[in-house]
């Protein structure tokens, strides 16, 4: 990566492994969501969307969002997207557990969209 | 651009010494099918199965649903840069072997749990309940990459759905549709009164499990496309998404896009219709920024007075699709959105997060949390094991007498976007 | 021939014939007979079903002795055991509204038996309870009886029944805000191409997912002399006294507290955060990063606003329901009002 | 609790982050704040430039309830 303007918020243990410019969740999805909020709410922005595209991978256990590396100005855009993943993610996960039994599997796929996600902000260099 | 789908209506499959189709009964020789499909290394076993409407069959867990067809006159058969060679698609004569379909099983992920029950209960959730389904079970080679894995049992399926597709190639059709559609300027010249409509179908663009293919090109690369209608029902379109059941738009639903067929009935008589826009639904904001403004751009320019927008998937995307409506609107141009919703088990819950008040018209495919009840099957093909992923997930989803509990977002097209079925969703 | 299905019915004062407003106190009474409506409504149950008795209830002791009434007659309906509880119709009568309401969430809640009332649209018995009970749409007044009665009776015997219930336009009562997945006769795109042919052509049509609407109210009129006015401050950012002495919850508040402050200059050092949904750290070390009251009381001190009302009022904002934040705020608002407060300044994090 | 309060016909100022949902909860009047953890603060600025920050902000609020209205309004 050419880049290196973004961090990367996970609980993925594979990405903390294989990736720097980590800041490392101990805890579940909803955490890394809600340190996601935290920092947007100090004016770090959101490179990749905080939630996934299918509902699949809302019952993952591992999650992995990038924002930028440095904090700016607060952007309400920003605020409302991370806020609205929030509420969203609650509702879908009102009943369910997330779906440890196949943690190993989720971790992999969470680490191969996070790469395609790494390769888009690549691609629009700024 | 002409193209004629000329439909072999097939009313029963079974297995035999030939691939033929004869009395509208499809036989499949399962021994040329497995090695066929074995002549790709990654490939270490292959099972073939299967399953007719009514039958107590679970199939599960699904990858793709592909329609099998041989193109008899014109460029490109199968599916060009994907399985064949690069070709111009959309003009000439295609036999459809109509009423059966190639679905894919394998698990490439464990969490794959997209379903399809041939009777009872879950067969009134899924549109593939109805077709005589060719079930390709794919098992490759060990130590395959995630990302082999993948592609090796989407072309599997791609090759399976062209091998039976050829046994209809010297057969009368029982119907034939023609599907014809000049430039824009003829068009528009013969309809100058009509106003101009755009289809917007947005793609899951976001890497392993979450890809879509136009002739091969993987959507996550493109700026926003124009297609002819006639290059989607040919064949240009093809899924790789395997994890989205309910809402994601299968290579069967590409050929067949429910949106881009009812759109050509109107053609002519109340609109004008312009073509498909394939959007790609990206992962970053800033790519998110750049392709809804883009769409709304290609529309303003080509003209639409009306556009109608199809979500794939459900979270990020979202997004996206309430970023186009507002541009749109905001232009003038009037839209019309398909998404399903969530609205929590009881329904009581807000049903989108992301809400715009710009979307004033909008068609609800159904609830991806509605809870549903399935029996237990007699005989399940695929993998038995992705039955505890499919059951809910939460306390007492497993019932005694082996009956199940589930949400709707596990059955595959259930909530169709392109808005292929006929949930909706109404107030209580 | 089957069992008949058994209905109990509910009254107030009025319509169980024992007096108008001078017995609006009267304690709740269990008859065995069908009295007012409930006559009327036992015939149109015809063979299938009846009514076995009617509570009558003083509108005023209801709303007043709630806790006493319910227990009343809850322990009515136990011993009785009907299949199914019919209230009302309570038309516009606000009280009587409440009252079909509180008897409605009672017995559905606790005995999940099913209850049909009928009230006017805009009756405020009809937020309360519309989610639990089948309210049926009624005239404002009780010259409605002759139509609310047969519409009341048709879905009373569908829910003995076990029947399936209809769309609330075929059935005639008032959404309980359930979106429910049906088979429509048309697929999707078809319904899509319908809606946008409609748009193009100027004709009505009817979204499938209407966007949350939000219930607006008039902007106050702006406060004319700022240097005589009296501010209150308050909050939903979980800001209270050290050792939180009303216990006050970190989220999902079920109330909120009030506390004397004209006797200091900042909440820094006496107060802290509770709140459960953000990072707390910045606002332990200082809650005026909240609530302001520090800067308040300097402007109170520069003459720029009369005066810092003297108690502040907070609670905790996260996964606080919507009804809980409305009840907070009748109360606050209530208190300010009487308190005579010319203007809030409401903070939230 | 913004609009229960307004409903009383006291003027009220909702000093808020995420100014949508302000927006969404009804109120009239808004100041947007700084972030969720320190509304009306900012703990990396300098002591003396908190508090000219903070005191700008509050300052505004009051005068948004000497402002008469007619709409929504963003101080």
């Amino acid at each position: 990566m050419k880049r290196k303007d973004y961090q990367i918020i996970t609980n993925n243990p594979l990405v903390k492994e294989n990736y720097d410019r980590v800041i490392f969740v101990d805890g579940g999805f909803q955490d890394v969501l809600i340190k996601t909020r935290d920092l947007v709410h100090s004016g770090y922005k959101l490179i990749s969307h905080p939630l996934g595209a299918s509902i699949r991978m809302f019952f993952s256990p591992y999650r992995s969002i990038l924002i930028t590396d440095k904090a700016d100005k607060l952007d309400m855009e920003h605020v409302e997207i991370i806020e609205n993943s929030i509420v969203s993610y609650k509702k879908q996960m009102d009943h369910r557990k997330p779906d440890e039994a196949n943690s190993k599997d989720y971790a992999c796929i969470d680490g191969e969209l996070l790469k395609s996600a790494l390769e888009e902000h690549e691609r629009l260099s700024i | 651009m002409k193209l004629e789908l000329r439909r072999i209506h097939i009313k029963d499959i079974q297995f035999g010494n030939e691939t033929v189709v004869k009395d509208g009964i499809l036989t499949i020789n399962q021994e040329e099918l497995v090695n066929k499909l074995k002549e790709d290394k990654r490939i270490k076993e292959v099972k073939v199965d299967l399953a007719r409407p009514g039958e107590k069959v679970r199939i599960i867990p699904v990858k793709d649903v592909i329609e099998p067809r041989v193109k008899i006159e014109g460029e490109g058969n199968g599916f060009p840069g994907v399985t064949t060679k690069m070709a111009q698609v959309g003009s000439g004569k295609v036999n459809v072997l109509y009423g059966a379909a190639v679905v894919t099983v394998g698990d490439i992920v464990g969490f794959q749990e997209g379903v399809i029950d041939m009777w009872g209960e879950g067969a009134k959730w899924t549109p593939f309940s109805k077709t005589y389904n060719i079930v390709v079970d794919i098992k490759p080679v060990e130590g395959l990459a995630p990302h082999t894995h993948e592609e090796t049992v989407r072309l599997a399926g791609l090759k399976a759905a062209e091998y039976i597709g050829e046994a209809g190639r010297n057969i009368e059709p029982d119907e034939v549709l023609v599907y014809e559609m000049g430039s824009h300027a003829e068009e528009s010249k013969k309809y100058p009164d009509l106003p101009r409509v755009l289809y917007v179908e947005m793609l899951i663009s976001q890497g392993l499990l979450h890809d879509g293919y136009i002739y091969g090109v993987n959507s996550q690369l493109i700026l926003p496309t124009l297609l002819h209608p006639n290059e989607e029902l040919d064949g240009a379109v093809i899924s790789g998404n395997c994890v989205a059941a309910c809402d994601k738009i299968t290579t069967y639903q590409h050929q067949n896009n429910s949106v881009i067929l009812d759109l050509y009935e109107q053609h002519g008589k109340t609109i004008n219709f312009l073509g498909v826009i394939l959007t790609p639904e990206l992962t970053t904001l800033e790519g998110k920024f750049r392709t809804c403004d883009y769409t709304a751009k290609l529309c303003k320019t080509l003209g639409a007075d009306g556009v109608i927008i199809s979500e794939e998937g459900y979270g990020n995307p979202d997004s996206d699709l309430l970023m186009i409506c507002k541009r749109l609107e905001k232009e003038g141009i009037k839209t019309v959105l398909i998404t399903d919703e969530c609205s929590g088990w009881d329904g009581m819950s807000q049903p989108l997060a992301d809400t715009t008040e710009e979307a004033v018209a909008v068609v609800s495919t159904g609830n991806v949390s509605h809870v549903i009840k399935l029996e237990p099957a007699d005989k399940v093909i695929g993998d038995i094991n992705a039955i505890t992923t499919l059951a809910g997930g939460w306390e007492g989803c497993l019932k005694e007498d082996g009956s199940l509990q589930c949400e709707l977002n596990a059955v595959i097209g259930s909530t169709s976007e392109i808005g292929y079925h006929n949930c909706t969703v109404k107030l209580y | 021939m089957a069992k008949k299905f058994r209905v109990l019915y509910y009254v107030n004062q009025f319509f169980g014939q024992i007096g108008g407003e001078e017995k609006a106190g009267v304690a709740p009474t269990f008859e065995a007979k069908t009295l007012g409506p409930a006559l009327g409504f036992n015939g149109l149950l015809g063979d299938e079903g009846e009514v076995i008795g009617t509570i009558i209830c003083g509108d005023n002791y209801f709303n007043e002795n709630k806790e006493e009434a319910l227990e009343y007659i809850m322990n009515v309906v136990k011993e009785q055991k009907p299949d199914i509880v019919v209230a009302g119709p309570a038309f516009n009568a606000g009280r009587y509204g409440m009252a079909c309401a509180g008897v409605a969430n009672a017995v559905v809640d606790e005995l999940n038996i099913p209850v049909v009332t009928g009230m006017y649209v805009e009756n405020p018995g009809v937020e309360e309870c519309k989610s639990k009970a089948y309210v049926v749409s009624v005239a404002d007044s009780a010259g409605g009886m002759r139509e609310a009665l047969p519409k009341m009776a048709n879905l009373t015997k569908k829910l003995a029944k076990g029947e399936e219930i209809g769309l609330p336009e075929e059935e005639g009562y008032i959404p309980q805000g359930k979106r429910l997945t049906i088979f429509s006769d048309k697929r999707g795109s078809q319904r899509a191409v319908e809606m946008l042919l409609s748009r193009l052509n100027g004709e009505a049509f009817e979204t499938e997912l209407p966007m949350p609407v939000f219930d607006k109210v008039e902007p106050a009129k702006a406060i004319e002399d700022l240097s005589k006015a009296t501010i209150a401050l308050v909050t939903s950012g979980g800001i209270v006294p050290h050792g939180n002495p009303d216990r006050i919850q970190s989220a999902s508040a079920q109330k909120w507290g009030k506390y004397d402050v004209s006797n200091i200059d900042a909440l820094t050092g006496e107060y802290y955060t509770i709140h459960g949904g953000y990072d707390p750290v910045y606002a332990n070390e200082k809650p005026d990063r909240v609530a302001p009251l520090d800067l308040l009381k300097e402007f109170e001190k520069e003459g720029k606003i009369g005066k810092v009302y003297e108690f502040f009022y907070t609670t905790t904002g996260t996964g606080t329901s919507v009804g809980n934040a409305t009840k907070f705020g009748v109360e606050i608002g209530k208190e300010l009002k009487e308190a005579g407060v010319d203007g809030v300044i409401l903070t939230s994090t | 609790m913004v609009k229960e309060i307004e409903r009383y016909g006291i003027p009220i100022v909702h000093m808020s982050t995420i100014t949508t949902i302000s927006e969404s909860v009804g109120a009239n009047r808004i100041v947007p704040t700084i972030a969720i953890p320190h509304p009306v603060g900012n703990p990396n600025l300098p002591e003396n430039e908190e508090y000219s920050l903070r005191k700008k902000m509050v300052e505004r609020a009051i005068d948004a309830l000497g402002t008469e209205i007619t709409e929504v309004t963003q101080f």
